[in-house]
């Protein structure tokens, strides 16, 4: 059990490596990106986790009950973010070289840049 | 390298890679055995420090301030970096937008599910808006009641009411309305340190009640500011995306 | 020396186990599901799917706030606007 | 504690989110928020210049919210300057406000976002530079990198823009995921955030293998924006199609961003705990001395001249890492200033391209062939700036080179030294050959190469070409730009100085005690004997042979055909061409194949290396 999540972050990190080199398809390559990324917010919240603590809210329970590591949550919720900006800016790209050559295919798009 | 050498070539490079990697991650006390210090001294000082019970927010809004700022300004940038894609810089932009599939028809939009989407329209608002408000409470916070807020917009949209939508979301207000979410939160900073204080100091009065809605000082500020760039953010995100889609329905009913 | 402590939480530690690794073996599963399926719009649902289950991963790993976010980013905005660059491509290459 | 770090970050920021809200209120006015965006710029270099000069007293360290660390436990985040980032972060900021300044008239019609992208992105940078917490460092890093990825689209009617900003944001945000995995494994051991404090931590318990694997992740991002072979493809691509001012700011800065990185990364986490091993700087001169040597060659043949200045990047980026990978105070000196001088001479190589593009429409060097006589100035500052690229003295580079050789030498690598003078040779070469070909039409054009001819032809639509005259605010910053590279080898105090603030940057319980425990050190306690930074013979003779090479090597291109004894219609490079296309296939598949094998054997070879 120990290391389980961590061997499904390198699995998540490998898979998504794989889609985007054998992608044909610049939107299927960004979602592969989107599951790269995946992979560092299992990676955060799995370092961060303490077997049988609470979440990190002190609303109803007291102040010293173990809870889970509050950073790393933090810093998946930024990681969250930036997922979205730049997917969103990646599609953005898409469209737009879709508009220009009327193609996806990374190939097709590197032989026609000339 | 044609598509197979790639593939060998990766699976090559991936063995290793994946190989190494698990060699650092067994490097690792194992999963639920964190070893602190860090999240463990935030969870214990947080509540009393600040009076918010949702230490998450904390460490985003006032221990960690400084990355959700930085985080902020990707949003920004990535919402205009689309902006200058999407619109084209010269000519083309006073250009009246061109029904590019003037041919086409597109179903009207069933009155239930119009109906449906505009019953949800305000609850998804008033949700998105409470979790912007209680970042110091609950698992919640202005990032999620941002986009949130945003999804409240696509909903306008599936209903078909584009004019509204139009109208809520004129690109330049939407501009505006993101630069001050982005601005605000910098400047919450920056008045901490024309008080003297260092950048981002929680300078407000923190309240009595630990979890209450006004207390926590600048979290609350911040955590509203967040959640105004982030709905802004993401309405210009789909609002771009969303341009010539629109037109095209707007003309078809 | 945390885990050793008594908690109030209600879910026995076995049994959490149980969830987390179920959870964890259905994230790889779905990782591999959006890689693999190739066709645009199949390829968006999975990943919406993909996102609803690290959602309920991250409920399991005690992180309520990161599982609203990806809900929200991971599950529902991620894919409209994903389906939306499909739909303004489509239109161009009819 | 001193505000002003915080306002250096911070006011470009706020000056963006301004200047975005008022676009529309100033509708036709737009002029008065371009002025302010440049005004902006130079403020900020003046603060951080401001910066530099007061950490010459020690190092300041700025509390975010006021979070002190308590009993060496950081909560907070924290920047901390020296004079080395503080540095860095300047020249930035001189050449930010230099490309802005460029663009006044350079754009047909500057839209507001490109000032909002260009201020992002300085902020980016400084925070970048200054930052101690290692997952701030992610976070400032990416915004570079969004940023960057727009400023790259900037033309999204061309069709090369898109294809180069595509691989340009893939491959960095790999580099940047995967540097997020490095932190969060070291976090899910240390439990800290803080570099000093991560440093403290894994420098006491030494904890295997995840340290190396962490190094090596962390690394992964730094290495892939710093254009080190074979992780450095996307970068050509993205020069050729970013507009020229934003060239500037790649070449000049960000590449050497991406090494500052690595630098600081090893010097307050990792080097204690890896112990400073001889095999740790035998791998990185290798693989300096690699891309060093790619990057030359790539450069010499090319004809497109932002691609080639590009490859000449990628040449001094390698030779960058094979300076800090010394792991000594004088060859990190002799880094430093050979960052400066290369970013000032790159950036107003750049400048003098965009100019070229301005007045005659075209990037190619085949077809520019003497066409370019009538931009005497744009010529003049264009040949000074490639000889000081070749390290010309007095020019910063030759300064910065000669003390990297003098290092190299004290440590038993005396072929380094002949290593640099050859990528010299090469690079400046390249670059008086365009000189000499455009400005002056000496010799033959270059036969034209049909696929690299359309690339550079499509650089047309750019701006408005065909001017008749060059505005002034295009060619007084380049011209200023050469110059503060020329005056800086005058500069006797530097060479002390610089050394001493290498020493102060090499000095890792100096920076833990700095950072940690709030002490105040001027002068660290010496790890090294200081060396000597003077002038030598040695140095002034390698520099002027550099560039007498390049000068000999720039004729022989020009009138290779002339020479009787060799074979006609032979073009000196061609051999690479498929080679080239081999490598440089701009498919991102083949890219991220390439950074998964590359990190793959890294990985191996520091397995064997540091076990």
């Amino acid at each position: 059990m120990a290391y389980i999540p961590f061997i499904v972050v390198v699995w998540i990190l490998m898979v998504g490596l794989y889609g985007i080199v054998t992608s044909r398809d610049l939107i299927h390559l960004i979602i592969c990106l989107i599951v790269v990324q995946s992979s560092t917010y299992v990676l955060l919240l799995g370092v961060g986790y303490v077997t049988g603590a609470v979440a990190p809210y002190f609303y109803d329970v007291p102040v010293h009950t173990p809870a889970v590591d509050p950073v790393v949550q933090a810093l998946a919720l930024t990681d969250v973010v930036v997922e979205a900006a730049v997917t969103a800016l990646l599609l953005a790209f898409a469209i737009q070289a879709h508009k220009r050559f009327g193609t996806l295919d990374p190939a097709e798009l590197a032989s026609l840049k000339g | 390298m044609t598509p197979a050498q790639r593939r060998l070539a990766f699976l090559l490079g991936a063995a290793g890679l994946a190989a190494f990697y698990l060699w650092g991650l067994f490097g690792l006390p194992g999963f639920g055995n964190y070893p602190g210090p860090y999240g463990f001294i935030i969870n214990r000082i947080a509540v009393g420090q600040t009076n918010a019970t949702g230490v998450v927010s904390t460490v985003n809004f006032e221990y960690r301030g400084f990355d959700t700022v930085g985080e902020e300004f990707i949003l920004f940038a990535a919402a205009a970096g689309i902006a200058t894609v999407l619109r084209r810089l010269r000519g083309e932009r006073d250009r009246p937008a061109v029904d590019e599939a003037a041919g086409r028809q597109s179903p009207p939009t069933s009155s239930a599910v119009r109906m449906i989407a505009l019953l949800f329209t305000g609850p998804v608002v008033v949700m998105g808006w409470w979790l912007a408000s209680h970042a110091q409470t609950n698992p919640s916070g202005g990032f999620q009641g941002g986009v949130i807020l945003a999804t409240a917009f696509v909903l306008i949209y599936l209903s078909g009411e584009f004019v509204v939508f139009k109208r809520i979301s004129p690109a330049d207000l939407t501009d505006v309305v993101e630069a001050v979410g982005a601005g605000g939160f910098a400047a919450v900073g920056v008045s901490a340190v024309a008080m003297g204080l260092p950048y981002l100091s929680n300078f407000l009065p923190l309240g009595s009640v630990p979890g209450a809605v006004s207390s926590s000082g600048t979290i609350a500020l911040i955590s509203f500011f967040v959640g105004l760039e982030v709905a802004a953010a993401f309405i210009l995100i789909i609002g771009e995306l969303l341009e010539q889609t629109l037109l095209i329905r707007q003309r078809g009913q | 020396m945390i885990a050793a402590v008594s908690t109030p939480y209600t879910v026995p530690v076995a049994m959490m186990d149980t969830l987390q690794v179920t959870i964890l073996v259905l994230v790889a599963a779905g990782a591999t599901a959006v890689v693999l399926i190739r066709e645009r719009v199949r390829q968006v649902l999975a990943l919406s799917v993909y996102g609803v289950l690290l959602a309920v991963l991250f409920l399991a790993f005690q992180a309520p706030d990161v599982t609203l976010s990806e809900l929200t980013v991971g599950a529902v905005a991620l894919p409209v606007v994903l389906l939306l660059t499909l739909a303004k491509i489509k239109k161009r290459e009819e | 504690m001193d505000q002003l770090l915080a306002l250096a970050v911070v006011v470009p920021l706020l000056a963006a989110a301004a200047i975005s809200a008022a676009g529309p209120l100033f509708g036709r006015r737009r002029r008065i928020l371009d002025a302010a965006a440049i005004g902006v710029a130079a403020a900020v270099a003046v603060l951080l210049l401001i910066i530099m000069f007061r950490t010459a007293a020690g190092d300041q360290v700025y509390w975010f919210g006021g979070f002190r660390p308590a009993r060496g436990i950081a909560i907070g985040i924290d920047f901390e300057a020296g004079p080395l980032s503080a540095g860095l972060a300047s020249l930035a900021a001189v050449l930010v406000t230099a490309a802005m300044t460029f663009s006044w008239r350079y754009f047909e019609r500057v839209a507001t976002y490109f000032h909002v992208l260009m201020l992002i992105f300085l902020a980016g940078i400084t925070g970048f530079c200054l930052t101690g917490d290692i997952f701030d460092l992610f976070v400032w890093f990416e915004l570079m990198g969004v940023a960057a990825y727009a400023l790259t689209a900037y033309r999204p009617e061309e069709r090369g823009p898109l294809q180069g900003a595509l691989n340009f944001a893939i491959t960095n945000s790999i580099g940047a995921y995967l540097s997020l995995s490095g932190i969060a494994l070291i976090y899910g051991r240390t439990g800290a955030l803080n570099m000093a404090q991560i440093g403290e931590y894994i420098d006491r318990h030494p904890p295997g293998g995840l340290v190396v694997v962490a190094f090596l992740l962390i690394l992964s991002g730094l290495l892939i924006k710093s254009a080190i072979v074979p992780f450095h493809f996307w970068l050509a691509d993205a020069h050729a199609v970013a507009p020229t001012p934003v060239c500037v700011l790649f070449s000049g800065v960000m590449v050497e961003l991406g090494l500052y990185g690595i630098a600081r990364v090893y010097w307050s986490i990792f080097g204690q705990a890896l112990g400073h091993r001889a095999g740790i700087s035998d791998v990185f001169l290798a693989l300096g001395v690699l891309t060093a040597v790619v990057g030359a060659l790539f450069c010499f043949r090319e004809r497109h001249i932002k691609r080639l200045l590009a490859f000449s990047t990628i040449s001094h980026a390698g030779m960058f890492l094979a300076g800090v990978a010394l792991l000594t105070p004088l060859g990190l000196a002799g880094t430093a200033v050979y960052v400066a001088g290369h970013g000032l001479v790159k950036a107003a190589l750049f400048l003098c391209t965009g100019i070229i593009l301005h007045r005659l429409g075209s990037v190619n060097e085949a077809w520019l062939h003497g066409r370019g006589r009538s931009l005497r100035v744009t010529g003049v500052v264009f040949t000074l700036a490639g000889l000081g690229l070749a390290d010309l003295p007095p020019f910063a580079t030759f300064l910065g080179k000669g003390w990297i050789d003098d290092s190299a030498g004290t440590h038993g690598l005396p072929w380094l030294m002949a290593v640099f003078i050859v990528c010299s040779i090469l690079t400046g070469g390249a670059v008086l050959r365009v000189a000499g070909g455009v400005f002056y039409g000496l010799g033959d054009a270059p036969s034209e190469d049909p696929a690299m001819a359309r690339a550079a032809d499509e650089e047309k639509s750019e701006t408005d070409s065909g001017k008749q005259r060059t505005p002034l605010t295009m060619i007084i910053p380049p011209a200023i730009l050469v110059a503060i590279a020329f005056a800086i080898g005058f500069l006797t105090p530097l060479g002390p100085a610089v050394e001493a603030a290498a020493l102060r940057f090499e000095d890792q319980p100096g920076y833990n005690a700095t950072v940690l425990a709030g002490a105040h050190i001027t002068h660290p306690v010496a790890i090294a004997a200081a060396q000597s930074t003077g002038i030598t013979t040695a140095s002034v003779l390698a520099g002027a042979g550099s560039a007498a090479g390049a000068l000999i090597l720039a004729f022989l291109a020009l009138y290779w055909r002339r020479l009787p004894l060799l074979r006609r219609g032979y073009e000196p490079g061609t051999g690479l061409t498929t080679v080239l296309t081999r490598f440089q296939s701009g498919v991102i598949s083949d890219y991220v194949t390439w950074i998964v094998l590359g990190l793959a054997c890294l990985g191996g070879v520091l397995t064997l290396v540091l076990r």
